[in-house]
């Protein structure tokens, strides 16, 4: 315990742009020097990934050569860097706090995403993760609005991600491709990357239209029925599309050109993130808590609650659509079935690990169970044993989930961090 | 005597809401505890019938039998003691009577049972009119009686009272205070929480004072009602 | 520089969880099998020099997305040489786009739709198509019976069970014209009671029931049927060949017929070879699946060797091994003689399969392109 | 009629039992009205009809002169009516500065696109909201609670918290239900200065159900008794407390409060 | 004279049909719905506590079958394997209940529903390590019977599936309505803290419950096992999901709801079947539950809900 607190005083003075610059260097080593060095002379086949994780658990005598790569690649130039940087980042971050918030963060972003960017370079393995992670992001934290600030049982979440999924990927099939189903491009497929944008927008839209079947009841019902009417909802849909022979059926449909590089999911996650913080923590937001939290008392404080929970469903389904538009073209394959009870178990267990009312927990659910999903990969079975019991021990221990009813604070996260200790100073 | 606390101590997390208070009450007697609100009165009543937890030092003894050693359910079956909470916390969704028999859930002596509630209905005929009504749809002055009712069945060698008077009407809640002194005249101990300290220092014979979690003042409650503190504070003289 | 000895890598993908394990434990056992060959043989010859062999086993918990994650997985990151699997059309249709986008060959043993490997270069399969089975078991129908009303029975919500329908509709319509497919009923996936479309079949008047169902659908959909009245014959699919259904169905499937890849009972040389060793060790008789897991790991291996040599360079190598694949002439496998088409299909014979009363699997007759 | 509040004949039946019979009310603009009567004579839901939350089965009911009958609760909240509830209604999960804030929404034009963007609007009127709500927590001594979750709070205090709410919606008639309920007599005085305070300087018309005597006699300017639904006086404070039928029906004959 | 005749068996033929399927929904509904109405809480576990139960049951009836078939008269087996399969589960679910429950009685209730879900997860996958990725088929405890009645088919298996239904839904009815225990359970449900106050202990009527919705699985799971005897470790997710379905539709904490919806469930599945193209059954039936939940909130039976949303 003692030893952790140390550590904690130890690296209090880093600011975020410090570790950013720990994580830029324990990236490039790994770059310049991952493969043809280091794993090798650990007798690593070559650079794991996701840590050594698959390997660990694959070759056990690997283990101690997983575990040296990621010291010397990841724990010591981190830590290291971060804090021997302290003297130029924390200037730095000053200086970039005199700039407006929305500016110095989004300079962050640039900067986390270059990162990002180079990690994922490594192989295209890590690129997929990290696109299906960002994808989970966006689901989790719009499901968060609904059953988290808004506190239903909604289960339809699968059911918008599917019409998002597919009207998005019709509309690029139609536009942007020669295929067997809809014939030649209407547009020249160069358009595609310009107009994507658009077309995610209006899955987006059919998802948030498509959910006025849930909301509408939920004017005179809530809770369990709610729960009901939402599941209910997404075997429609699902049941639909097997239906629509024209869109492939069960067959499910293809061929979606590749308009989902890393940079455009990245720039749409941080989007939703933006906006839905932006919501959430408007009074026009918390009303989506008064609502749950006692909806008579909402009333009598003039809260419109109908319009209220249109637009939670509205808000959440149109993000999950968009979520679903993406994933369609990073698989480059949809079929009904991939919108069914298995994803809406995975959504469900994502944002309430993560954490009830808070965008950062959905964050940190997202992330925590696709790379637990990926890692433990080569335990097959015994994968299903141990997530599920991380996940009890979560609930027992943190009932509301691990990060809960609390908001990101961009300025407190950005801020440089020796100012304090200049305070004391005289 | 028959109820012995010593240096009762509780928190709910990190807020102390009790810090080691003491005393005792003797067998048939009316004793009241009055304070403000968040003064810890629940809370003392609460930890008694063990329905929260107190920190390691406290005692607690009822005949010499250890309270500490059983849990909630055990103190009413076990040891007869009874406890009507705050709010009422009748059971909405059953008929009067089935309230009332399963406040009797661990009993076994049949006819004394079916005694015990006839008493009851005689003490409060409103409740016999109503005996097949859904508890949730009585207006709160029968709610609180049946709460009463169902604390006597359940056990009827103490009654833990907390705040009875809570929003009632002047008239019901004397008659409410007549039906508790029958109760008490039948030899069930009583111990009173109230706000209502007037009312309740009229009643009882007995009272202790709570501020912030520690009991201040004690003594005879006629003693108590010319108390210049307690008029200040309490009586609103 | 980075002198790392060249180990080649073969990649399994295959549902080892999800819907159907059994799938998955028959792939994997079958490529057990062949990398003990590999093995006793001290590696694997080429050009001249002896390679070690590695065998990357991938879950893919039998969903789709699952399947391309594994694929890019064994691609990407393993620098796999080449992959056998997915099973299921469901997963190998889409995981089939990611081999062929990253150049890698990949062999589906068990995929019967057409789109597994229709304008992919790299992806080719072990067994015949859909299109090409369900005319068969229509001419089978008509010539062993004579039957011309027929009802089909499938569920809507899985790939290869639609598909197969309705095919095998338009070719039993082709023969006897528009209508003569009386009932056309399906389920869903996990459906356990098929009374409703069972009751509807038997007052349809249809002579003859074709249902294209996995193995642990079938005996459900058989009991069923007789409890509802039902007498005529039902007539089954390669899906049908794992020697579950019997083990489940018992006597209610004797003296059905599907159409399969190779027949167990009765089978000889090569063929009875490897049934009685896979017996030996995992103690059933192998599935379709097995049998043409194994044709197509000794396709890839063949097609390996015939590259001549491998550079140490994946890329170079992955090109090499499909060129090589593309050429080979009717290599004879133990569920038959194949010659890919420039699709990457195989021209290769169905077996009709005939459930004995002793309940195995007995060649009937055999319908070639 | 210079009512401020008017209602007429109004009566309500849930489903048999007749809750509320030709029921009357004008209240002037500043007055402080009670409302008191034995337990389930109907009290709270004549509170709840005219709030919206129960439609009557018949009557009238104006604010202003414009009927709010049939209207939806919160259009009537708007409008200017607010209330405090009998068993407290705060939103569990909230701290006590945002259940301030909350009772905002009606006077906020910024659109929802203002609230995904974070517009500049938006962020005046928040700022606005803001500085409101610190204001009010003042008055009703809760600012060191400010951001406590409301269910950590003592009883007391959590209904100075429903009351300042209530005022946040800027209200012409302000509805008490038992705002005393469960305090000390010392808290009940604090109360009364409280409401005093209150009805000054936002000159609010106050309409209050209790059954502390001492507390409604002091406050109230005029007193209507309720009993099974139907009035059985109104007048002012002594006349109330000296009629034989109010002395039967409900305060009994000893004082005990 | 003649086609309306068949029509009618026909029709007639599948009510048998939806009563049969509809036995099972309803048996499997009211199991959820004991632990559902009396703790309040989603108990996404009961699917895989079907599964397990029915697991159990194909253990005790070959070992049974084994070893006495032929000594003592099936019906004896039958019942037999029912008790003591009964008892057995019933042991599952109260280890469901002081494993995953009652360490989350305060929390929101989703978090209860999310761990119910989990330890669902680990059984099926537990079964499966167990037993291998085979399928088992489950013996059948009475030699089948197929009755041939003017149009219809019957087996004996059918009729004594419906039959047993009944019984059980008309046994539990009683319990919860008449005894003490039912008493304390429907107490529990309006509001658990008070419940000690009278004396009854909330860590027994808790298990009890479980123990009670597991037993009912169990012998669900039995009859399923005679109708459809294939056995597989997922076979209790759908069920599952759909007596959730079922459990809600009747309305909260409402056993004959529960039952109700479970067999209106069976005859939508299979009419909608009958009447429509079977492709859209699921769209069909779906849609329907949709609709009568927009227009009933409160499902058949349910009581009123309150205002505030527990999370
Ligand atoms: N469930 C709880 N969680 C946290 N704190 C609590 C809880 N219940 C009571 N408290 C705190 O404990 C202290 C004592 O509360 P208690 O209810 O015993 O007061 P009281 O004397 O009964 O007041 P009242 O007259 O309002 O009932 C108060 O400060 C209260 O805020
Ligand atoms: N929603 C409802 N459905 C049916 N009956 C109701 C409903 N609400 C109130 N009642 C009944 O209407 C009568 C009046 O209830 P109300 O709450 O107005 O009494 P009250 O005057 O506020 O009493 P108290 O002083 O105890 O609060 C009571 O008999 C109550 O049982
Ligand atoms: C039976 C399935 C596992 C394989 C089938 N031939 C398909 O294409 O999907
Ligand atoms: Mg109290
Ligand atoms: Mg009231």
């Amino acid at each position: 315990m003692g030893i952790l607190q140390k550590f904690k005083q130890m690296f209090s003075t880093v600011p975020m742009l410090g570790w950013f610059l720990g994580i830029l260097a324990a990236v490039l080593i790994e770059y310049f020097w991952g493969y043809d060095y280091i794993s090798y002379y650990l007798g690593l086949p070559k650079i794991p990934v996701l840590f050594g994780a698959l390997i660990m658990l694959k070759e056990p005598v690997m283990i101690p050569g997983a575990l040296a790569y990621d010291l010397i690649v990841y724990v010591i130039p981190v830590l290291a860097v971060a804090k021997l940087s302290c003297f130029i980042t924390n200037p730095g971050a000053a200086l970039l706090e005199k700039l407006p918030l929305w500016l110095s963060a989004v300079i962050h972003l640039v900067c986390f995403y270059a990162i990002l960017h180079l990690w994922a370079g490594i192989n295209d393995y890590r690129v997929l993760v990290v696109k299906l992670t960002l994808v989970s992001i966006i689901l989790t934290v719009s499901i968060n609005v609904i059953n988290g600030y808004q506190g239903e049982f909604s289960c339809s979440h699968p059911g918008f991600m599917a019409l998002g999924a597919y009207v998005s990927s019709i509309l690029t099939l139609v536009l942007f491709t020669n295929d067997k189903i809809f014939g030649t491009a209407l547009l020249p497929p160069a358009l595609g990357p310009y107009l994507f944008p658009l077309v995610l927008v209006v899955g987006g839209a059919a998802a948030a239209i498509g959910s006025l079947a849930v909301a509408i009841p939920s004017f005179r019902t809530r809770g369990d029925y709610l729960a009901i009417i939402s599941l209910a909802f997404m075997f429609i849909v699902k049941s639909a599309v097997e239906n629509l022979n024209i869109i492939g059926g069960a067959r499910g449909m293809g061929g979606q050109p590749d308009l989902a590089p890393l940079p455009v999911i990245f720039f749409w996650t941080m989007l939703c993130i933006w906006v839905i913080h932006n919501f959430v923590t408007s009074i026009l937001g918390k009303a989506l808590n008064t609502v749950r939290d006692d909806e008579a008392a909402a009333e009598s404080m003039t809260v419109k609650t109908r319009k209220t929970k249109m637009t939670a469903f509205m808000f959440g389904a149109f993000w999950a659509g968009v979520a679903g538009g993406l994933f369609a073209h990073v698989l480059t394959y949809i079929n009904p079935g991939m919108f069914s009870i298995n994803r809406l178990a995975e959504i469900l267990a994502m944002v309430y690990f993560g954490g009830l009312n808070s965008i950062v927990g959905s964050i940190v659910g997202a992330v925590s169970i696709n790379v637990l999903g990926e890692a433990l990969r080569p335990l097959e079975l015994f994968k299903w044993i141990i997530i599920p019991l991380i996940l009890i021990f979560v609930m027992i221990f943190r009932p509301y989930g691990l990060i809960s009813f609390t908001e990101i604070n961009a300025k407190k996260l950005l801020e440089a961090k020796h100012k304090r200790q200049q305070g004391v100073s005289p | 005597m028959q109820l012995n606390i010593q240096n009762l101590n509780v928190s709910y997390g990190n807020i102390k809401a009790l810090h080691g208070i003491s005393f005792s009450v003797a067998a048939g007697e009316i004793l009241t505890i009055i304070g403000a609100n968040g003064a810890g009165k629940s809370t003392t009543l609460r930890a008694i019938s063990r329905m929260i937890p107190c920190e390691s030092g406290s005692v607690m003894e009822f005949n010499g039998r250890n309270i500490l050693k059983y849990s909630a359910d055990k103190v009413v079956s076990k040891l007869g003691i009874s406890h009507v909470p705050e709010g009422r916390r009748i059971f909405g969704n059953l008929t009067v009577t089935e309230n009332l028999t399963l406040a009797c859930f661990a009993r076994k002596d049949k006819d004394q049972i079916e005694a015990d509630r006839k008493w009851v209905f005689d003490l409060f005929p409103r409740l016999e009119e109503r005996r097949h009504q859904l508890a949730g749809t009585l207006s709160g002055g029968e709610q609180q009686m049946l709460a009463v009712g169902r604390g006597y069945m359940s056990g009827h060698q103490m009654m833990l009272l907390d705040e009875p008077s809570m929003g009632l009407a002047p008239l019901l809640m004397l008659d409410m205070f007549d039906a508790l002194r029958e109760i008490n005249k039948l030899g069930t101990t009583i111990l009173l929480v109230e706000q209502n300290a007037r009312l309740a220092l009229k009643f009882a014979q007995r009272g202790y004072v709570i501020e912030n979690g520690s009991l201040v003042l004690e003594g005879p409650t006629d003693e108590l009602l010319d108390n210049p503190e307690v008029k200040k504070a309490y009586l609103g003289a | 520089f980075s002198a790392r000895k060249t180990i080649i890598k073969i990649g399994i993908n295959a549902p080892l969880t999800g819907d159907i394990p059994k799938v998955g434990e028959g792939s994997k056992y079958a490529a057990q099998m062949w990398l003990e060959d590999i093995e006793n043989a001290g590696g694997l010859e080429v050009g001249g020099k002896k390679y070690e062999v590695e065998l990357v086993i991938e879950d893919n918990e039998s969903k789709a997305e699952s399947a391309v994650k594994a694929n890019t997985k064994m691609i990407t990151q393993d620098d796999v040489l080449a992959i056998v699997g997915p099973q299921s059309s469901k997963q190998a249709v889409p995981a089939g786009e990611v081999a062929n986008k990253y150049k890698t060959v990949m062999i589906s043993p068990w995929s019967t739709n057409p789109s597994t490997t229709l304008d992919r270069p790299y992806v080719f399969r072990g067994c015949f198509l859909d299109p090409f089975q369900g005319p068969v078991v229509a001419n089978f129908i008509t010539e062993e019976f004579g039957f011309t009303k027929a009802a089909v029975l499938y569920d809507v919500a899985s790939d290869y069970p639609k598909g197969l329908a309705e095919v095998f509709k338009q070719a039993w319509e082709d023969k006897h014209g528009a209508g003569s497919v009386v009932a056309y009923e399906s389920f869903t996936t996990k459906d356990t009671d098929f009374s409703s479309q069972l009751t509807k079949i038997v007052k349809s008047g249809a002579e003859v029931l074709f249902t294209p169902q996995y193995y642990n659908e079938v005996p459900l959909i058989v009991s069923q049927a007789k409890n509802l009245g039902w007498t005529g014959p039902i007539v089954g699919s390669d899906s049908w060949g794992s020697a579950e259904t019997i083990e489940l169905c018992g006597e209610d499937c004797y003296g059905l017929f599907f159409s399969s890849h190779y027949a167990a009972a009765g089978a000889k040389g090569a063929t009875k070879a490897f049934i009685d060793r896979y017996e030996k060790t995992y103690g059933y008789i192998p599935d379709d699946v097995a049998a043409l897991t194994w044709d197509a790991l000794r396709l890839a291996q063949q097609a390996i060797q015939d590259a001549g040599k491998l550079t140490g360079k994946i890329e170079k190598d992955r090109e090499a091994v499909r060129d090589a694949l593309a050429q080979i002439k009717d290599f004879d496998g133990i569920t038959g003689k194949m010659t890919f088409t420039e699709e990457g299909d195989p021209i290769k014979c169905a077996v009709i399969v005939r459930i004995n009363h002793q309940g195995e699997y007995e060649f009937y007759g055999s319908s070639c392109p | 009629m210079t009512a401020l509040l008017h209602v007429e004949n109004m009566t309500h039946f849930f489903g048999g039992l007749r809750a509320v019979h030709n029921y009357n009310l004008n209240i002037a603009p500043r007055q402080i009205f009670g409302l008191i009567g034995p337990n389930g004579a109907g009290k709270t839901t004549i509170f709840n009809l005219i709030t919206g939350v129960y439609t009557p089965t018949e009557g009238k009911i104006r604010l202003e002169n414009k009927n709010i009958k049939g209207l939806e609760t919160n259009q009537i909240a708007a409008m200017g009516l607010g209330r405090t509830f009998q068993n407290l209604a705060l939103w569990r999960h909230m701290n006590v500065v945002d259940h301030i804030r909350m009772a905002h929404y009606a006077q906020l034009d910024y659109g929802l696109l203002g609230a995904f963007f974070n517009s500049r609007a938006c962020r005046d009127q928040e700022n606005r909201v803001r500085e409101n709500a610190h204001r009010l927590m003042q008055l009703f001594d809760i600012e060191k609670y400010a951001d406590d979750l409301v269910t950590s709070l003592p009883y007391g205090a959590q209904r100075r918290v429903e009351m300042a709410r209530a005022m946040a919606t800027k209200p012409k008639v302000l509805f008490l239900d038992e705002p005393t309920a469960g305090m000390t007599p010392d808290e009940l005085v604090k109360m009364i200065r409280i409401i005093r305070q209150v009805h000054q300087d936002f000159n609010v018309a106050i309409f209050l159900i209790e059954h502390r005597m001492k507390f409604v006699m002091e406050l109230c300017e005029t007193i209507q008794t309720l009993v099974f639904g139907e009035v059985i006086a109104q007048g002012p404070p002594e006349e109330i407390q000296n009629n034989p039928q109010v002395i039967e029906a409900y305060l009994g004959k000893e004082d005990m409060t | 004279m003649e086609p309306l005749i068949e029509s009618f068996n026909y029709i007639l033929q599948n009510i048998i049909n939806a009563l049969q399927r509809g036995s099972f929904y309803a048996v499997i509904s009211i199991g959820y719905s004991m632990v559902y109405g009396v703790l309040m809480l989603f108990n996404f576990a009961h699917g895989d506590i079907f599964m397990v139960g029915t697991y159990i049951g194909f253990g005790i009836a070959t070992l049974l079958l084994a070893t006495f078939s032929g000594l003592v008269p099936p019906p004896v087996i039958f019942l037999a394997t029912v008790v003591i399969t009964m008892f057995l589960a019933s042991w599952i679910g109260v280890f469901v209940e002081v494993a995953g429950y009652r360490p989350l009685r305060q929390a929101p209730r989703a978090s209860a529903a999310i761990t119910g879900l989990m330890i669902g997860i680990i059984f099926e996958t537990t079964i499966l390590i167990m037993l291998g990725a085979k399928r088992l088929s489950f013996p059948p405890l009475m030699e089948t019977v197929n009755y041939h009645i003017g149009g219809i088919y019957i087996t004996n298996v059918k009729a004594m599936i419906i039959i047993i239904s009944l019984l059980l839904m008309l046994a539990l009815h009683a319990f919860i309505q008449k005894t003490k225990w039912g008493m304390a359970m429907r107490a529990m449900s309006y509001d658990f803290l008070a419940v000690p106050l009278m004396g009854v202990s909330i860590n027994i009527i808790a298990p009890l419950t479980f123990a009670v919705g597991a037993g009912l699985a169990a012998v669900a799971g039995i009859l399923y096992g005679q109708a459809y005897p294939i056995l597989d470790p997922y076979m209790g997710v759908l069920l599952g999901w759909k007596a959730f379905v079922a459990a809600i539709l009747g309305g909260r904490g409402s056993i004959k709801g529960a039952a109700l919806a479970g067999y209106l469930l069976g005859f939508i599945e299979i009419f909608v079947a009958t009447v429509f193209p079977s492709t859209l059954r699921d769209f069909i039936a779906y849609s329907i539950i949709l609709v009568i939940l927009t227009f009933r909130p409160r499902g058949f039976f349910g009581m009123e809900h309150s205002t505030k949303l527990r999370l």
